[in-house]
């Protein structure tokens, strides 16, 4: 096992992954930029290194600063978090080239599965189900609509270096798609250096079904059951649950072997997160593979017992996986809150800036995961996500209680959050019933004051 | 002595950033000690600084990097006539261009704009740190091969 | 070593954010000492009533009780040239023995300590409350047949 | 279902009953003394009423004053938490006699329970392995030198009325026999109104084990597995854990069997606690049984992934238990530690006054238990409790480590607070092997400095 790693990330995840460190009785290193000096989480780090100013080019995103930081902290391997260099197969291949572990999967299985071409071929190899498609990247325009003649509308363009919901669009017929082609071309290659684009059916308000897969360095692979994230808006997560209330024992034992397939042909290792589209009749395709921790990893670490920041370790370390399908055994429900420094009330903008008064919640069934403390400065410079709340109980009934309860014990001034949005969710009658697709946010719940 | 000297001993302490001073002359004893080790200004809600100034006692294992990084801190208010030159980068930090050299500059060695003062190595690259000021050296704050952050203080130089 | 040695110690310390002084000139000693380590400015910080204070928007859901509790608080301050009589006891409140008798006071009525001016219920006891006070009735501050907790101000009393 | 219950108790327990009431739809009203006014968790009950002055005897202990509050708060029933008169069978009477239910077992099992020579004749009865005693009050002095001959020193001489570690002497030989027996006689008659005494057997250098119970008003009684609690500061718990690291499965099994005999056998309901003295063979012995919900209840929450405070709730508005035995399955391991606000330093010594400075540990299988918050100030009149930690990981040894690591999260000034010995206990080598007795702390830790 490493006895020194440098946690290249910042703000909750990296406390995240010091916590699991110390558990671990590995001394830890945190990288920070100007915007974080002082931020409470940096001391429970042995050691930390100012590696910026606040922007994440000069800094989180930054690898020379990051490799010249490990090199002087003398760390043995560098754990990304989420976001940032997290999936950036070029940073892991500086580090492989400087005798430092990258936190993650190989090299090779970053890049193939962050190319969105590669990825769905591989999907199709494992004989995952996929959506009908334009196989490979389409150059022209006539070309685009020879394919969606064929496969119909409406139609989904995306960029092949894209990701996460972004470099998407969506054409309904031949006149739109026509009219969007070139222009997402030229955005694809300013957004990602990289114009190919690729089209496929597109499933509409389907349900965001994703299934969280570990593996070793020595062919082992499982998974931990699967996460429903469909509460989205503007396809950003907002609330995350395990199990699915949407899948049956039947589809959820096909999804989750589907996941273990494509990551055994792959040959992947560490955490790793399939996504899969679930329409209306309850078919299921595949949509991308995050090659990281995922935020809302917790989720599913509650509903099984395990500590996957600690897995990833122990198998980047080259350990065996010495846990089997059958000893993962699902208990209870989880439900993670995102709490975002944001507005509702305004659109959702951002809400940085310091924290007067702050008592979390606590008690029976919660686990809070955040970085922040009263007097605590949010610094306009980043994501927005302060803190994640999640609960495990029982049942799903007993587990959205406890949500509820929960989000009602936060103080919080004079920081605006997602909290009331949450709120508003979990007493929604689609969620109580579990009947809820990625569109229902925005469709459902604003209305015109925040689309 | 009488309050005049303790009026001195204080503004020694300020200018050279002394955390506590106690002095015995004769049957004469005076003992100093500033408020917090980081000279947190009045002014600042205890809730804003009281976390981090609490933690430094838990965690007192940090490396020179942090350390010199924290000290640096309040001494920049003390020395506000000062100007500092820092390191641009995260690296190691070399007074001259090989082993065996003569440094680059030296205490109370005149500089300028483009003198270069120092080396600092980050990912096997030598780059060359200028004053990119001009005035009289008057403190070198990092050892010869020490580690030093972003932003970390080098060198102290009293303007020409 | 005088006073005005001292205070001008203590302005040093103020301006210098000294924590601690202790001094010794010949058999003269002097030890002062800043009342928080942090040199906490005068003025309690946001952290320490904040929470209280923000609550109540929270829960606006309070009871008769409870808020006619809370509401006698400030009112409390703003009258403060008036005494109040405080239950003391939870139960009922009542103004009269009984239903169709007359108030045992009203607003402008003269009391004595021993005036009965209200009964207050408790597991089925009539507890008469006394004014342990004398002067006018000012205001009655609870409505008849309400509940009152502890400490609740029933009345308010001109002092004679 | 009860739809309004009465809070009659403080701080931490208070803060709990209202959180499982939230999560259940059950409003609550919380009853405070002038000493708790301005508290924050009173104001997530629905309703607060103030019944005394800060002396409990004015107000918490006074059961004229929390019966009137009752009655104007107009609730179905009343929780009295653990202390104060949780135990006292003539106040569950009285909420009896006024058409209130009183959660917690029947005022016949409290009484027959809270006399301890009729506790231990029951146990008898139930099969309950007792070590030998007086079988009965001890009269004079000479009965107590001829039952101390046929049972063998040492003795221990204990209150009939007394319990939870107080009204106890041990006597080595017949001079300190004699010696302290009528000054105990007199002592038990001005502490517990009740001059009774008896004697029994002195387990020496024991563990401490107790069994979680649970039962329906139908008959229906199921065990939730055993607690350690042998780390004790004269005779008060500081950290608890489940399962205990001293208990092979059969011996778990017997120890657990026979609680549910001796609660079987009084006909008990709601939640109760069998506590037991397991000596240096491995002998275990009945010690006495606490009527009410416990401090470290949490522990075993965690363990089986029950809510004891809701199961009080159900059985007392007459629903039946719906979990069988076999259903109640325990997963991984739960330690909790009592964070008193005491000086180590000084003997222990309280620690009220404002918290200027407070953060609470989170992150993974952390929960965290309580009602302070930064600017709250503790009362000097209560416990000294402020809040829980309590673990919960998949093995004994990784549940060490995030304890660990969580108690070096709290910051927490300028409050003294029992957070160091919790930390010098979890890094002590006979903790770590599991081998701890409810003297060791005493004699392997303090030393000299705090006995």
């Amino acid at each position: 096992m490493f006895s020194r790693i440098m946690v290249a990330n910042r703000g909750e995840i990296a406390l995240r992954i010091i916590r699991a460190c110390k558990e671990m009785g590995i001394e830890t290193v945190a990288v920070f930029s100007e915007a974080d000096r002082g931020a409470s989480y940096l001391h429970l780090a042995d050691d930390r290194i100012c590696i910026g100013p606040g922007p994440s080019s000069e800094s989180y995103l930054n690898i020379p600063r990051i490799i010249a930081a490990a090199e002087i902290a003398d760390v043995q391997a560098i754990h990304p978090g989420y976001g940032f260099l997290a999936e950036n197969a070029h940073f892991a291949e500086v580090c492989r080239d400087c005798k430092i572990e990258f936190i993650g999967p190989s090299v090779e299985s970053m890049r193939a599965l962050g190319d969105k071409i590669t990825a769905k071929r591989l999907a199709k190899k494992a004989q995952v189900p996929t959506t009908p498609d334009s196989d490979g990247a389409v150059e022209t325009v006539d070309d685009a609509v020879t394919i969606a003649n064929k496969i119909g509308y409406p139609v989904a363009i995306k960029a092949a270096a894209g990701g996460g919901g972004r470099g998407i669009r969506f054409a309904h017929n031949e006149v739109s798609l026509r009219g969007m082609f070139k222009q997402a071309q030229t955005e694809a290659e300013i957004a990602f250096g990289d114009g190919r684009l690729y089209m496929e059916k597109c499933i509409e308000n389907f349900r965001h079904i994703e299934v969280q897969v570990l593996g070793d360095q020595h062919g082992n692979v499982v998974h931990l059951f699967e996460r429903e994230c469909s509460v989205q808006r503007r396809r950003q997560k907002v609330i995350e649950e395990s199990p699915s209330p949407g899948l049956s024992p039947e589809l959820r034992s096909r999804i989750c072997d589907s996941a273990v397939r494509l990551a055994k042909e792959v040959g992947y290792y560490s955490a790793g997160t399939v996504e899969f589209m679930l329409d209306q009749d309850g078919q299921f395709y595949f949509l991308e593979v995050n090659t990281r921790i995922q935020v809302e990893h917790p989720v599913t670490e509650e509903v099984v017992g395990q500590d996957l920041l600690k897995w990833q370790l122990r198998v980047a370390a080259g350990e065996h996986l010495d846990i089997k399908q059958e000893d993962i055994v699902a208990r209870g429900h989880a439900i993670e809150c995102r709490i975002n420094a944001e507005d509702p009330e305004h659109n959702f903008r951002p809400s940085p800036g310091a924290i007067d008064v702050f008592v979390p919640a606590g008690g029976p069934g919660v686990r809070w995961d955040s970085h922040i403390y009263q007097g605590y400065a949010i610094p306009p410079t980043y994501d927005s996500l302060i803190g994640k709340l999640i609960v495990h109980r029982p049942t799903r009934g007993e587990a959205i209680a406890t949500a509820r309860r929960a989000l009602g014990e936060f103080i919080l001034h004079p920081t605006k959050t997602t909290i009331p949005l949450c709120k508003e969710i979990l007493a929604h009658q689609k969620f109580l019933k579990g009947e809820w697709n990625t569109t229902y946010i925005e469709r459902e719940m604003l209305g015109d004051k925040a689309r | 002595m009488d309050i005049k000297d303790i009026k001195q001993i204080v503004k020694m302490m300020m200018e050279n950033d002394l955390g506590e001073v106690e002095i015995a002359l004769g049957e004469n004893r005076v003992h100093l000690k500033r408020c917090s080790q980081g000279g947190v200004p009045s002014g600042v809600p205890a809730a804003q600084f009281a976390p981090v100034q609490m933690i430094p006692a838990a965690t007192a294992a940090a490396t020179a990097a942090a350390t010199a990084a924290a000290a640096s801190e309040p001494a920049a208010e003390a020395k506000s006539n000062l100007i500092e030159i820092k390191s641009p980068m995260v690296g190691t930090f070399y007074t001259s261009p090989s082993p065996d050299s003569e440094p680059f500059t030296a205490v109370g060695a005149q500089v300028g704009d483009d003198s270069v003062v120092c080396i600092v190595e980050a990912m096997k690259v030598m780059n060359e740190i200028k004053a990119e000021c001009s005035g009289v050296i008057r403190e070198i704050c990092v050892k010869n091969a020490q580690p030093v952050e972003y932003g970390q203080v080098l060198f102290r130089v009293q303007p020409a």
